[in-house]
Parts: C-alpha cells; sequence; structure tokens
C-alpha cells in the first residue's frame, strides 16, 4: 500500500481515534501486569479479558460498517465469517493441547477420542502449524465470501433479499456445525485449551499480549477500512450504495467492487473471531446464530453507520451495556433495555452517536460559515443546506 | 374543581414518584451497605433469559430458596449467605464471562450453574484457572472429571443403562430405536448404550439411531418410521435423549399417530415434571422417564420440600424436578463441607468435599465420591394422566455415579479420583494419570 | 411377545372356548384369592390376578378387569378387599359382586405398569372375541393376528361361522390365516390360501407376519410368501412415497400458514417484519388463555376453544400489529433494513414481555377431541390435526385471496402495492391502509399461532423457530404473490420430506437452505416475481 | 464481446424488430429505428408509450424478447450488460435525476471520468492534472463551479439535471441518452439546455426524450413519435406534429 494512501486516511477523529486505541493497547496491559494487584489503578485480568472480546467485536463492527455503511450490503450473516475464523484459530488451539487432554491421545482431540474417531479428518490436517492456521483464518472466510458474493452479485440479488440469503448462510451453517458428524465437536464446540504459540492461555502475561494483539488488529482494519473508504474506491462504493444502477451506467462494474469489499470484509471478521477464541475460551456453532450477526449490526447503527469510528465505538458500548446490565437487579430485564435499544436508535438516531454529533458539528460550522458568507456576498448560487 | 383535582393527583404522584425514588436511592445503598457486612457469597449461574430460561429459571429460584432456608437457620459459619444472580442469557462465552465475573469481581466462595454440557465446558478453563467451584445439576454424558467441579446429576450408568436394563427384564424388549437430538449427550449416552446393548447381545439391526437438531418441530416421518421399525414383530421401545423444546411436539405426534406406550414404550431421559406441564399427557399415559428423584415419590424429605417450594413461589401447583434435587444435595454438601473445614476457601472445601453425606429428597443418603459425582438411586417412572410420574422401578440400592464410561473403548480404564490419586483421569491400567497415555 | 403372555392367553382361550361350550358355573374359592392378590400392590401379584380372573369365567371377571384398565379398582391394603367404583358411581365388592355403601378410606386404586397394561388388554381382547360391539371384536380379532395363537383357532371358527358384519368376518379371516400360517400341521393348500389373505391385507403388520415365517416351510408356501412379501414391500414403497407427499404437504401447509401473513406484510408493504413471529406467538398464548378461562369455567366448551381462539387471537395479534404499524413503522417506510433492525428489537421485548407474564416454561394447550387421533388411508396414518391445519391454512389462503380482490380494503391494498402514489392522489388514505394491512399481516400470524400451538410448544421461543422459514418461503415464492407463497410454502415442504428419508433431518434442512440460496441466484425475485418497470424504481 | 461479422450498417444504433412484454403487456412492439453518427434526435410520445423501456434496453437494462439491437453497426446490444454498454461509449441521463447525493458535485463528475473503471485502479488512483482540468472543463460548461465543493444532494432540481448532463460529458460517450432533461426546469434553464444539448451535439450523438414540444421544437431536429411500442411517426416536428395519427393519439381518447 503506497504511503498517500495512509496520510490521506488520516482526519483528525481517525487520528484521535487511532491515538486512543493505541494508549488503551499499551496502558491497560502494563497496568495489569506492573501494577500490584488490588491497587487502585490495577486493571483486574478479568476486565481485560473483556476488553479483549470487546476489541474483537469492534473489528467485526468495523467489517460490518465496511459494507453497509459505505456499501450498502446488509450482510445479516457476517457471524458467520467471525466463527470460520474462530473455528480455524480453535483448531490450531485444539492441536495444541497435544496429549494434555483428558484422554491424553496425542493426535485426536478429546471429542473426537470419545466419539470414536479413527484418524484425525482430513480437514484438520495442518492445523498443527501456526501460520497454516493464522492463513486459514483469512483464507476460509475470503473463499466463502467470495463464492457467495461472487453468485450473489452477479445475479444482482440487492437489498433486503441479500440480507435474507446471509441469513440462510448463517443458519445453513449453525446447523451443519451443530451436527456431530461434522468434526467440529457438535455442540459443544472446541475449549479447554491450553497453549498458543507455547504460552498459556490462561497465563495473565498472554491475555494481556493478547489484548494488545486485539487492540493492534482493531488499529490495522481501521487503517484498511479508512485507506479503502478515503481512496476513489471508497467513492465508487458510496456512489453504489446511493445510486447502484446510476454506478453501473457509468461503466464501474457494481459486483466486482462489492465482490471486493465483502471479501475484505469477511477476512476482517475472521481475524477477529481469531483473536476472540483464545480469549474467551470456546467457539461453538452457537456464534452461527442468526441473532449474533443482527445484533452485530445493531452495533453499528447505534455507534454511527458510515462512520468508522461509530462502529467501534457502537461494538464497545453495546457490548459494555449487555456485561452491565447482565448482572445484578436488572438482569431479568435486559432484554427489554437491548430491544428498546434498537427500537429507538433506528426512530430517534438513524445516524448513529457518531453520526448524529458529525452532523451536530457540521451544521454548526455551515450555519457560521453561512452567517460570514451571507454577510460578504450573495452569490446567487443557493443557500449552503447542512448536509442533508 | 376538576382542574384541582387532577392537579392534586399530579402533585400526589409527583410526591409518590419522588419518595419511590429516593426509597429506591435508600434501597440501593441500604443494599451496598449489606454488601460491607461479613457474608458469604453464592454465585448463581443460570440463564434467565434466551432459549435456555426455559429449564434454567426454575434453579436460579431452587438456589434462592434454599439459601433463605439457610439463612433462616441462622446461615453458615455465622454468617448470612448472599447470592449473586447473573444472566449468562444462554449465549455460551457469555457463560465464560459471568463466571469470571462472579468469581474476581464478585468473590463468591462458590457457584450453582450451568444446564447444557456446552456452558459447563465454556466455565470449565475459568474455573480451574481462578480454583473456584462449581456445583453442577443436570444429568449429562459423563466422560470429565474435574478438580474444580461437583457433578450433582446423573450420569449415563446412573440412568441410561439402568432404564434399559428395566426395559429388556420387565419389558422384554428385542428392538430399540435410539433417538435424540444432535449433541453432545445425546451422542454419548447413545454410544454408551448401543455398547452396552450389543454386550447383551443385540444385534445391529435391531438397533436405530437417529439424530435431530435442536428444536425440530417436524417429527411425522421420525415417528413413522419408529411405528415401522417397531413392527417387526420383535418387542421395541424407544430410548429418548431428546432435548426440551422438542420433546412436546415429539409427544405430541406420537399422540396423535396412535403409538401407545403398550405397544411402543417410550423412555425419555430429559423429560421431567417440568417438561410435562407443557403437554397434555393423557395420551402419554404409561411412557417412561428415568431420574433419581420425581416430585411423586412418598417420603418425609420430600413432602416438606415440596410444601416449603410452593410457599416460596407462592404457587401451590408449582411442581420440582430432579435438577432441583440435585442442587438440593449440591447445596447441603457445600454447606457441610464448609462447616467441617470452619473456611470458605476453595482448597479446603474440595479437599472435605468428597465422602460428605446428605440426605437426598427419597429418603436415602448420597455420598460425593472421590471423582467428584454421588451417589443417587436411580428410579424408573411412568407417566400419569396429571402430568406426573408413578415410579414403577428403582435401584435396590444407591449407583454410584462413574466419571467414566466402562461401556467406551476410550474411557474403559479411567477413573476419576481427587483423593488418592488427585486426578480426574486415572488410568488402571498402566496406573498414572493422564488418560490413555501414549 | 412374552411366552407367559402367550401361556396366559391359550389358558384364557380355552377357558372361553370350554365356558362358550358347558357354560361353566363359576367356582368360588380360587376365584376370591385371586382377586385379593389385587391387593398387595406388587406388579407381578396383580399380574397372577389378571390371569387368575380372566381365565376364572367368573361373570364378574369382565367388570373387574375393565375397572382395572379405567383406574376404578381400588384396593384396601389392610382388609386386602377388592372394590370396583361402577360407572354410575356405586361401589361393590369385586369378589362378591356384593353392594358396599363406600370405598374404606385407605383404599387405593390398584397401579398398573406397561406389562400389566397390556395383559389386561390381551384379557379383555379374548373376553371379547365374542362381543356384541362390532369393533371390539375387530380389535379383539386384530390382537389374534398379532398374536397368532393356535387355540384361538376354534373360536376363531365358530365366530367367523356365525358372523354376518362384512369387516369383522374379513378381520376374523385374516386372524385365522394368520394362525395357519403358523400352525404346523396345516395343510400346504390351507397356507397357501393363507398367504394369499396375508398378502391382500397388505400393511406392514402382514409384512411382519410373513418376514416372521421359519425356514422349514414347503417349498411352494415359501415361494408364495416370498412373492408376497416381495408384492407387499412393493405396494408399502409406493405408499411410503404417496405419505412423504402428505407430510410434505403437511410441513407445507405450516409453513403456509406461519409465512402467508408475512407475504402480506413483505409482499404488499415491503416491510421486513422480524417480530412477525412473535405474531404467531401472541396468537398461541391467546389460545392458551382462552383455553384455561374455558377449563375453569366452562369446561363443556373445550372441544370449541380452538374456534373461539380464532377470532380472538386475530384480534389480539392484529391490534399488537396496528400499535406497532403506527408506533413504530410508519416513521421507517422507504428504509427497509432500518425497519429490519427495529422489528428485531420489537421482537426481543415481546419475547421477554412474554417471559415475564406467562413464564419461561412451555404452557399446555390441549387439543380437541376433534383434533386428537389419526385414520388409516390406505397404508398410511393421516392424523387429524394435520388434516384440519391444512384445511385451516387452505381456508385462510382463500379466505385472504377473496378479500384481496372482492373488498374494497382489498383493492386498496392492491392499488398502494402497485403504485402507492398514485393510490395516494386518487385519494386513497394510504397511511390508514397501511396500519389495516399490517394489521391483517399481524391478524393471521395470530391464527397461525392458533393452530400451531396444537403441534408445536407455546412458549416464548415459539416464533423464532418460524421466522427464517417463513423468510424462505416468501422469498422463494416471490414477493407481492400470494399463489408464489403457496406454490413456495408446498414446494419446499415436500422438497424437506423428500429430503429427510435419504439425508436425515438436519442435511435435509441444509441443502434447502443451500438450494434456495442458489435458486435466488438464478431467479433473484423468486418463483413468481412481478417483472416490468415498477418493481425497479 | 460480441460483434459481429462486419459491418450490416452505417447507423450508429440500429433497432429492428424488437419486442418485450412485462406480464403480457407489450411495452415494445416491433419498434425499428436508426440513428446515424452525429445525428441528434428527439422521441416523443404519450406516457407508456414505450420510451424509457426503449432506453432501457439500449443500455442493457432490460433485454429484449426478440429483435435486433445493435451499436457502431457490428455491436449487439443485447447480449451485453450495463457496465460494457457504458464502457462502450453509450451515456445515459435517467428521468428521475440521479446523481451520488451524498458526494460533492467534484466527486460526482470524478466518479463519471472516463479512465480505469477497475477495483484495482480505483483503489490505487491518484489524481492526475489532466483529469482536473477536465473536471473544471465540465463545472465551467454545466455553470457549477462555485458550488463544486457542496453535496449533490444540496442542488436544486434544475441544478441536479444540469450535473447529469455534466457527468454524462466527462464520461464522454459517443452516444447519449438524455431522458426527459427539462422536467421541472424554468424556460431560461430549458432554453439552456436546448443550447447545451446542441453544443454537445456538435461533437456526439444524441438520443432525448421529452414531452415539452417548445423545447423539442428549440432543438429543431429529427423527431420520432411512438406509440404502444412502436413508432408511430418520423419526421420534422412540424411533419409529425400535423400528422393525424399523432393527433389522435395526443388528443383524441
Amino acid at each position: 500500500m503506497t504511503p498517500h494512501i495512509l496520510t490521506r486516511s488520516l482526519d483528525r477523529s481517525a487520528t484521535v481515534f487511532l491515538v486512543v486505541v493505541a494508549g488503551l493497547g499499551v496502558l491497560i496491559p502494563l497496568s495489569n501486569l506492573l501494577l500490584p494487584s488490588g491497587s487502585a489503578l490495577q486493571v483486574p485480568t478479568y476486565l481485560v479479558a473483556l476488553f479483549g472480546k470487546y476489541a474483537c467485536y469492534a473489528i467485526l463492527a468495523l467489517s460490518i460498517d465496511l459494507i453497509w455503511g459505505y456499501c450498502g450490503i446488509l450482510s445479516l450473516g457476517h457471524g458467520a465469517f467471525f466463527a470460520l475464523g474462530g473455528y480455524a484459530m480453535g483448531m490450531y488451539l485444539m492441536r495444541q493441547i497435544g496429549s494434555r487432554g483428558v484422554y491424553g491421545n496425542p493426535i485426536l482431540p478429546d471429542f473426537m477420542v470419545f466419539l470414536n474417531y479413527p484418524a484425525l479428518p482430513w480437514y484438520w490436517h495442518g492445523f498443527d502449524m501456526f501460520w497454516f492456521a493464522a492463513l486459514m483464518v483469512v483464507l476460509v472466510p475470503g473463499l466463502l465470501a467470495f463464492c457467495f458474493g461472487w453468485l450473489a452479485f452477479r445475479s444482482r440479488v440487492t437489498g433486503v433479499y441479500l440480507s435474507i440469503i446471509t441469513q440462510a448462510m448463517t443458519y445453513a451453517l449453525l446447523l451443519a456445525f451443530f451436527r456431530n458428524d461434522f468434526g467440529f465437536g457438535g455442540n459443544n464446540g472446541l475449549t479447554d485449551f491450553k497453549d498458543i504459540l507455547g504460552f498459556n492461555v490462561q497465563a495473565d502475561g498472554t491475555r494481556a499480549a493478547l489484548f494488545a494483539l486485539s487492540c493492534l488488529a482493531l488499529i490495522v482494519a481501521f487503517l484498511i477500512c479508512r485507506a479503502v473508504v478515503t481512496s476513489k474506491l471508497g467513492k465508487v462504493l458510496i456512489a453504489i450504495r446511493d445510486a447502484e444502477s446510476r454506478t453501473r451506467f457509468l461503466g464501474y462494474r457494481v459486483e466486482s467492487y462489492k465482490l471486493f469489499v465483502f471479501t475484505l470484509s469477511a477476512c476482517m471478521a475472521g481475524v477477529a473471531g481469531a483473536l476472540y477464541v483464545p480469549q474467551v475460551g470456546i467457539i461453538n456453532p452457537s456464534e452461527y446464530a442468526p441473532g449474533n450477526s443482527i445484533e452485530a449490526v445493531i452495533w453499528v447503527a447505534v455507534g454511527g453507520r458510515g462512520t468508522l469510528v461509530g462502529a467501534a465505538l457502537g461494538a464497545v458500548v453495546v457490548n459494555y451495556a449487555k456485561t452491565y446490565f447482565t448482572s445484578g437487579p436488572l438482569a431479568p430485564y435486559w432484554l427489554f433495555m437491548l430491544g428498546a435499544l434498537f427500537i429507538l436508535v433506528t426512530l430517534l438516531l438513524p445516524k448513529g452517536i457518531v453520526g448524529t454529533f458529525n452532523a451536530w458539528r457540521e451544521s454548526r460550522k455551515a450555519t457560521e460559515k453561512a452567517n460570514a458568507e451571507s454577510a460578504a456576498l450573495e452569490d446567487g448560487v443557493g443557500e449552503p443546506k447542512p448536509a442533508e | 374543581m376538576v382542574t384541582k383535582l387532577t392537579h392534586d393527583i399530579a402533585t400526589l404522584s409527583r410526591r409518590r414518584w419522588l419518595a419511590a425514588t429516593a426509597g429506591l436511592i435508600l434501597g440501593l445503598a441500604a443494599f451496598s451497605n449489606a454488601k460491607a457486612q461479613e457474608t458469604i457469597k453464592v454465585g448463581v449461574l443460570h440463564s434467565l433469559s434466551g432459549t435456555m430460561a426455559i429449564s434454567e429459571t426454575t434453579l436460579k429460584d431452587t438456589i434462592l430458596f434454599l439459601i433463605e432456608e439457610q439463612n433462616k437457620k441462622g446461615g453458615v459459619l455465622g454468617k448470612k449467605l448472599e447470592p449473586v444472580v447473573v444472566d449468562p442469557a444462554s449465549n455460551w462465552p457469555l457463560f465464560a464471562e459471568k463466571a469470571r465475573e462472579l468469581i474476581t469481581k464478585d468473590k463468591v466462595s462458590v457457584v450453582f450453574g450451568c444446564w447444557t454440557s456446552v456452558s459447563r465446558k465454556s466455565v470449565l478453563p475459568v474455573f480451574k484457572e481462578l480454583n473456584s467451584i462449581l456445583f453442577y445439576p443436570v444429568q449429562y454424558e459423563g466422560e470429565e472429571s474435574e478438580r474444580n467441579v461437583f457433578y450433582t446429576g446423573a450420569a449415563p450408568n446412573q440412568q441410561a443403562i439402568p432404564a434399559v436394563d428395566y426395559l429388556m427384564k420387565d419389558e422384554k424388549v428385542k428392538r430399540w430405536v435410539l433417538a435424540g437430538t444432535d449433541y453432545v449427550y445425546p451422542r454419548t449416552t447413545n454410544k454408551i448404550l448401543e455398547a452396552y446393548l450389543k454386550s447383551k447381545g443385540v444385534k445391529q439391526e435391531d438397533i436405530m439411531i437417529n439424530y435431530t437438531p435442536f428444536g425440530h418441530s417436524d417429527w411425522q416421518t421420525i415417528v413413522a418410521d419408529i411405528k415401522k421399525f417397531g413392527s417387526a414383530g420383535k418387542k421395541t421401545a424407544v430410548v429418548s435423549t431428546i432435548n426440551g423444546d422438542a420433546n412436546v411436539p415429539f409427544y405430541k405426534e406420537l399422540g396423535n399417530q396412535g403409538i401407545k406406550a403398550t405397544d411402543i414404550p417410550v423412555v425419555a431421559f430429559s423429560v421431567g415434571e417440568e417438561e410435562l406441564a407443557g403437554i397434555d399427557t393423557k395420551p402419554l399415559l404409561g411412557h417412561l422417564a428415568a431420574w433419581n428423584y420425581f416430585q411423586s415419590i412418598k417420603s418425609p424429605e420430600n413432602e416438606k420440600f415440596i410444601k416449603a417450594w410452593q410457599a416460596y413461589t407462592k404457587n401451590p401447583k408449582r411442581v420440582t424436578n430432579d435438577p432441583m434435587e440435585a442442587h438440593v444435595i449440591g447445596f447441603e454438601m457445600w454447606v457441610k463441607a464448609v462447616e467441617k473445614v470452619k473456611s470458605t476457601d476453595p482448597d479446603k472445601v474440595i479437599d472435605a468435599l468428597p465422602g460428605i453425606e446428605a440426605k437426598n429428597l427419597t429418603g436415602g443418603t448420597s455420598k460425593m465420591l472421590p471423582n467428584h459425582h454421588i451417589t443417587k438411586p436411580v428410579f424408573i417412572g411412568e407417566i400419569k394422566a396429571n402430568g406426573q410420574f408413578d415410579v414403577v422401578w428403582k435401584t435396590p440400592g444407591l449407583v454410584a455415579g462413574d466419571a467414566w464410561s466402562k461401556e467406551l473403548e476410550g474411557s474403559k480404564d479411567l477413573i476419576g479420583d481427587w483423593v488418592g490419586k488427585k486426578c480426574g483421569n486415572y488410568n488402571t491400567k498402566i496406573n498414572k494419570c493422564g488418560g490413555q497415555g501414549s | 411377545m412374552s411366552a407367559n403372555f402367550l401361556d396366559r392367553l391359550r389358558a384364557l382361550l380355552l377357558a372361553i372356548s370350554l365356558a362358550v361350550a358347558f357354560a361353566a358355573p363359576a367356582l368360588a374359592g380360587p376365584f376370591e384369592d385371586a382377586v385379593a392378590k389385587f391387593a398387595n400392590d406388587d406388579f407381578s401379584d396383580t399380574d397372577e390376578a389378571i390371569g387368575a380372573v380372566a381365565t376364572s369365567g367368573n361373570p364378574l371377571a369382565f367388570p373387574i378387569i375393565s375397572a382395572l384398565q379405567d383406574g376404578r379398582l381400588s384396593a384396601d391394603p389392610d382388609t386386602k378387599k377388592v372394590f370396583i367404583t361402577q360407572a354410575d358411581g356405586r361401589v361393590i365388592d369385586a369378589a362378591t359382586g356384593a353392594a358396599v355403601d363406600k370405598l374404606p378410606d385407605n383404599a387405593a386404586a390398584v397401579r398398573l405398569n406397561n406389562r400389566l397394561r397390556r395383559a389386561v388388554e390381551a384379557a379383555l381382547g379374548g373376553l371379547t372375541l365374542l362381543s356384541p360391539d362390532p369393533a371390539k371384536r375387530i380389535a379383539a380379532a386384530q390382537s389374534v393376528f398379532k398374536s397368532h395363537e393356535e387355540s384361538a383357532l376354534p373360536v376363531i371358527d365358530g365366530a367367523l361361522a356365525k358372523e354376518t358384519n362384512k369387516s369383522v368376518k374379513a378381520a376374523f379371516a385374516e386372524a385365522r390365516a394368520a394362525i395357519l400360517l403358523y400352525k404346523s400341521d396345516a395343510t400346504e393348500v390351507e397356507k397357501l390360501e393363507a398367504v394369499a389373505v396375508v398378502k391382500a391385507r397388505g400393511d406392514q403388520e402382514a409384512m411382519a407376519l410373513l418376514t416372521g415365517l421359519g425356514n422349514d416351510l414347503p417349498p411352494n408356501v415359501a415361494r408364495a410368501a416370498a412373492s408376497a412379501i416381495a408384492s407387499i414391500q412393493s405396494n408399502l414403497a409406493m405408499w411410503s412415497m404417496v405419505q412423504n407427499a402428505w407430510y410434505g404437504l403437511s410441513l407445507g401447509s405450516v409453513l403456509l400458514l406461519a409465512a402467508i401473513g408475512l407475504a402480506i406484510t413483505f409482499g404488499v408493504m415491503g416491510v421486513i417484519n422480524m417480530a412477525h413471529g412473535e405474531m404467531v406467538m401472541l396468537g398461541a398464548y391467546t389460545t392458551f388463555v382462552v383455553q384455561e378461562v374455558i377449563r375453569s369455567n366452562y369446561p363443556g366448551l373445550f372441544d370449541y376453544s380452538l374456534l373461539i381462539a380464532v377470532p380472538l387471537a386475530f384480534l389480539v395479534a392484529g391490534a399488537v400489529g396496528v400499535l406497532i404499524e403506527r408506533g413504530i413503522i410508519r416513521f421507517l417506510y422507504g428504509r427497509p433494513l432500518e425497519t429490519l433492525l427495529a422489528t428485531w428489537g420489537l421482537s426481543l421485548v415481546l419475547q421477554q414481555a412474554v417471559r415475564t407474564a406467562f413464564g419461561p416454561t412451555n404452557r399446555e394447550v390441549g387439543n380437541p377431541s376433534w383434533m386428537s387421533g389419526a385414520f388409516e388411508l390406505g397404508q398410511i396414518t393421516i392424523t387429524y390435526n394435520r388434516l384440519w391445519i391444512l384445511c385451516f391454512t387452505l381456508a385462510v389462503f382463500v379466505i385472504l385471496l377473496a378479500m384481496l380482490r372482492y373488498t374494497a380494503l382489498g383493492l386498496e391494498m392492491r392499488a398502494v402495492t402497485q403504485n402507492r402514489r398514485m393510490a395516494a392522489s386518487m385519494g386513497i388514505a394510504t397511511s390508514r391502509v397501511d396500519a389495516l394491512t399490517f394489521g391483517l399481516g399481524s391478524g393471521i400470524a395470530g391464527i397461525a399461532g392458533v393452530a400451531l400451538s396444537q403441534i408445536d410448544n407455546v412458549s416464548p421461543n415459539l416464533g423464532q423457530s418460524y421466522i427464517i422459514d417463513s423468510f424462505m418461503v416468501v422469498v422463494f415464492g416471490g414477493v407481492g404473490n400470494l399463489w408464489g407463497t403457496l406454490v413456495g410454502a408446498f414446494t419446499l415442504g415436500i422438497a424437506n420430506k423428500f429430503l429427510e428419508p435419504v439425508a436425515g433431518a438436519v442435511l435435509g434442512k441444509i441443502a434447502i437452505l443451500v438450494l434456495i440460496i442458489l435458486f435466488i441466484q438464478k431467479r433473484p425475485r423468486g418463483l413468481f416475481a412481478l417483472k416490468g418497470r415498477a418493481v425497479e424504481a | 464481446m460480441s460483434v459481429m461479422e462486419g459491418r450490416t450498417t452505417s447507423a450508429l444504433l440500429y433497432l429492428d424488430g424488437v419486442h418485450v412484454s412485462f406480464d403480457g403487456f407489450h411495452a415494445i412492439n416491433n419498434l425499428s429505428l436508426t440513428l446515424e453518427p452525429g445525428e441528434m434526435r428527439a422521441i416523443i410520445g404519450p406516457n407508456g408509450a414505450g420510451k424509457t423501456t426503449m432506453m432501457d434496453i439500449i443500455t442493457g437494462k432490460t433485454k429484449p424478447d426478440e429483435g435486433t439491437v445493435l451499436f457502431d453497426g457490428m455491436i449487439d446490444l443485447t447480449r451485453l450488460d450495463e457496465t460494457h454498454i457504458a464502457e462502450l461509449g453509450i451515456g445515459r441521463k435517467f428521468q428521475k435525476p440521479t446523481v451520488f447525493e451524498s458526494q460533492t458535485i467534484e466527486d460526482n463528475l470524478l466518479l463519471a471520468l472516463n479512465v480505469d473503471h477497475s477495483v484495482k485502479g480505483t483503489l490505487f488512483w491518484r489524481g492526475s492534472r489532466d483529469e482536473s482540468e477536465r473536471i473544471d472543463r465540465v463545472l465551467e460548461t454545466i455553470r457549477l463551479t462555485d458550488a463544486r465543493n457542496r453535496l449533490a444532494g444540496s442542488l436544486s432540481h434544475g441544478q441536479k439535471q444540469w450535473l447529469e448532463i455534466g457527468m454524462l460529458l466527462a464520461q464522454d460517450p459517443k452516444l447519449l441518452l438524455v431522458d426527459e432533461p427539462v422536467a421541472g426546469m424554468t424556460d431560461v434553464e430549458t432554453h439552456q439546455t436546448a443550447e447545451l444539448l446542441k453544443e454537445i451535439n456538435k461533437e456526439k450523438t444524441v438520443m432525448v426524450v421529452e414531452h415539452d414540444m417548445t423545447f423539442v421544437r428549440e432543438l429543431g431536429v429529427k423527431v420520432t413519435c411512438l406509440h404502444e411500442g412502436t413508432v408511430l411517426a418520423e419526421g420534422t416536428i412540424d411533419q409529425v406534429s400535423s400528422n393525424e395519427r399523432v393527433i389522435e393519439v395526443y388528443l383524441g381518447r
């Protein structure tokens, strides 16, 4: 990627976002590891794991925002790519257990032993090597997205139809992964991980490192998204979002653009899933549940569709609310709150938190400018209006 | 006049509202003050929303009820017990997150929770890492014995195998349909049963295995297949490990297609009083369930418990079931262990628990074993028209729970022993810990 | 079949034939001893008692055993006395038949288990071969057919000679053939005739009977039996196709019912209502409430509970639908994806609300008697509840179609679908039409809930399990076309049911989903898509 | 690309015997029409005459049931999709002005420029002097230079029409299809638009669909009147407007 793409992509809010994420990515692990436990400033390990989870969700939200916010593709099956990435990582982690499983079988994971697998299924080979697993984390979701997108975009399945068939896709995967014959551990999924790259996944140091890595991945994902949306390709994406058929008549091959950005987004979701799994310690088919994917879209809507910072922020805010409200006396009511949040945000805050804030700021700027202009000169082009 | 009245009402309601708010704030303050007092915290990790709420909500209420009863008796070690309830919302990673929160943030001494195997698997690394205690109250597939987990539900040998024995001996069943939901518990149980049946001389062609997805609702084809399989001239029975929600449409279809218990009896391992409360049981008369507890069992302990429970829930029709009893036993064992070592320190309690005995509700005394499973009686009940079970058979004594199934190739040499051998997967053949070895 | 049971049956039939032949008077002593065994509350003793009573030839045998089956036989464990509560409420002593004032306080109903229930049925079957009720005679003949017990032959022969009822006669003939087939000293001609009779019966049980024959048959008979098996097999294979088709229709009707409301809200208004499933759930809970009220206040009306629930469910779900449209959806027209998200939030709220109000567990909704049970059509079993649901679905479909075609609201709805702006300028109050259309779609979902309560769980999760399937049906059939939804639902239902025996339930469902995804690529707007410029706008 | 064997016609656009029906409704019925290079043609006709559908056919949005549609004498347009046809050099302005409302006017034009339209090309695109000069020229032509940084959504209806024409210019096609360019414009704007189109016609072939008779008269070009998907009359505006059948269609019934 050429430098001008990077420089172009950094405006003020992007820079602030990057600095904050980088700061947290450094400070939280340091505070967790260096400060004595119990001190007021020390971040307890369970919070590190929690924040790491949020960071992964934020990457997922970015990937959804990239296609929905900028290209108008509402995927209600992005959880599938997230989960596929997670499974690829989970398979690596399972292979790392080696003979420390409860049955002590050096090759077969525990669930295969008690379901009497005679040998490792062919698709489990190679996952004992990290580089291979890491490649699969990106490749498998990317390939699925490419095939799915190639079929769907070429035949111009758009709007709600696309949303519904993405639901069908993730639902079909959900059913498939639930099957124990499929060789991915069925409903229990993959769990009881021990090591990642030789480090104990439960050690504080590993957790801190994974958190820092998640922040780094978030930064990289953010930069990639910014680079894409601020390039001319980003303008084409927005053009497709706003007037797909116009874009076609201008001579753009809309399906190629959609396919590119959809695949890119799926790869990002896969990476998010891969980082998520060692931090939460389990990957199981419920990650494919259609509801999960819809929920991820809500994060983006809450934060602000079409603003990358908003998407990441939305993921963190909604998930923090979920963490907060599922404990304590409000626990029985949290679904009411979650549901109400979805309704209120779509009704009252259609641009999300960041989008609304931006609009407010711009309208203020525009008013100031208009005042200044009308004082100076009436140029007849027409009165400046606030954006939309 | 009217305006004055509305004004009054408005002021009144505003005042009320203010008072209520103030009360709430005070209440919260009192609540947090109470926290400052020395209590022993007990974590409750059961889903209150989502798909598993249907089963788990009752267990949350059970623990709250047990804590209240215990506190009436003066608590434990002179301290009151304080429940900390969280909602993992039927979401497995959230189970792990909430478990972590309960142990590190709320500093609970023990957690009662989980229903599905996957939720247990999800929290297991957390309990190991943070060294805390989980009481798991549901019948499960076995093949596990962990230091930090105490399994108060049935292992396969405490439910599945006695049930099959009963059908073989008493009903002379020769042909078997093993129908289950496609997840680990039915898979493992059916694997164990298949091996067991074959060891009893049942041929492969007399065993039909069928798996369906969660929440399967269209049972026409499968019930017809069962009917067909059952009309081959040999006495046939269905062993059902069908999970929760799928049972209602399954039994409805059975009833409507006219399969009576006298023709093809169905013995279920996941259908209890709670599930039957949602079904019209008249067509199901005589179908069976195997559990370690039935509400209809007559014993002074049980009658007392049911009475107190119905009073606590203010619902004279509220039913009780097997996982509830498991919590009752587990809770009492934990209390006794804590009182024995006069501490809630997890290591001490874990070491003290094996050997602890507690009265179960069916008139016997269950004992915690070194493999962290307990001894339980096994009952076979027939469904009655009133949604209860009529016990038609029971084991002569208590059955000790096997962590590792003797019927499976991978685990037949393993035992769990946290007292002598200090591990959960001791291999009796090579005399060391670590599974099958290599 | 247990040997012990067969022994008993043999003894029983012998006793009956003796009774028929000599009309022997009842003996007192052993009968009373046998009756007293009922009081021991021990399954083996009860078993013996049943055998002894049934073979006693005592006139009280039939009342005792039928009372046992109905739970009207009670025993006093202390005095070992056994009592029959008669249908009119009077109590008699089972051993003597003498009237008793009332049951002793500690008398408890004699318990049964499945084994005993079978023994009771067999005993009653033997006692009813000569029953005046033809239905009971047929049932008795059926149990002889299954047991093919030689000792029953004289009774059957006698009964067959006297029998005038055609279907009972056929049943006796089949029972006789079954006995002859297994009778070692039957002639070859008899056996060949028997094979022909059993072959004509042609069902699963006939096949079980033939496959169960041993190897020591005369070669001619063995050949005939083999060919009979083959013919029954191919016959059954044909029927199993019919059965699959029926199951497919039945599943299709459920899908159609769940999707048809969606076809209106989604097809006519373009609103993606993710809370559609919850409307179905509300309908099911309405049924539950109606049944509860009827149970506690007007138990006689129970069989009509569904008829009462249908309009109520329509009103409840429809009213909620109108509220949703007025409160949320009307602010989101033209933003289908946002509507999707908001209604999904709404579905969470509704689910949790129902969970809070009714509890998280399943609630019991009973089947009225006219929806219970099944009947045989050829070699397939058709259950009444599925049949009624299919009829009901088609009725709803026809009514809806007629409504759209012939009523003013229908006309306005179609106008709004085809050209909203034009309709508005023609003076149609589009917002009123929107609210009513949405209410109609939701109301129909509510009606679907009434029907689904008969075959599925009534729980807060009820709706969720249908939402994806419903969307698949609508999208597959083509948006905005009710016929498309009809064809889509039945196609998916039948395809699913033909895949299920081959691939299993899970893989079958996955295959269907994948096929739909591929199908949408081929025809992005479904089977019956509207063509033309208007839909592009 | 589907290229015929040799050139069969000198016409830039050649339609012959084209049929399209939607659910039994014959939108285009045996339509035949040719457009010579450099020509400007006005298409008139009542509502539902098939004008927009004809444009849909030429630009590949709708596939005809039968008939020949040739571009440049040898390219069969019925086999190509919109993107391909646009790349061949056929530009289209929609009936309802369609611009990218949430992007600036400058970006709208930038997107329309006929430069590398591949994914890779746009991802690594860097502006060039040539491109910005071309945008400046177009802005000049459509008189929106001062508004270049405003969002297209904030333009008035007439301005959007112009922007869309500007986008056509930036696209630099051989054939422009212009659907109702003066709908909703003031008289002055209509006049200016006519002038603009005449200017454009100096270099390019243009097909204009319009209802506004004054505007068509002002263009002063050959007119084709469509009715029920087929050509009713063709000739100068005076010839066509005096044609009895045309009068009948417009005024009668």
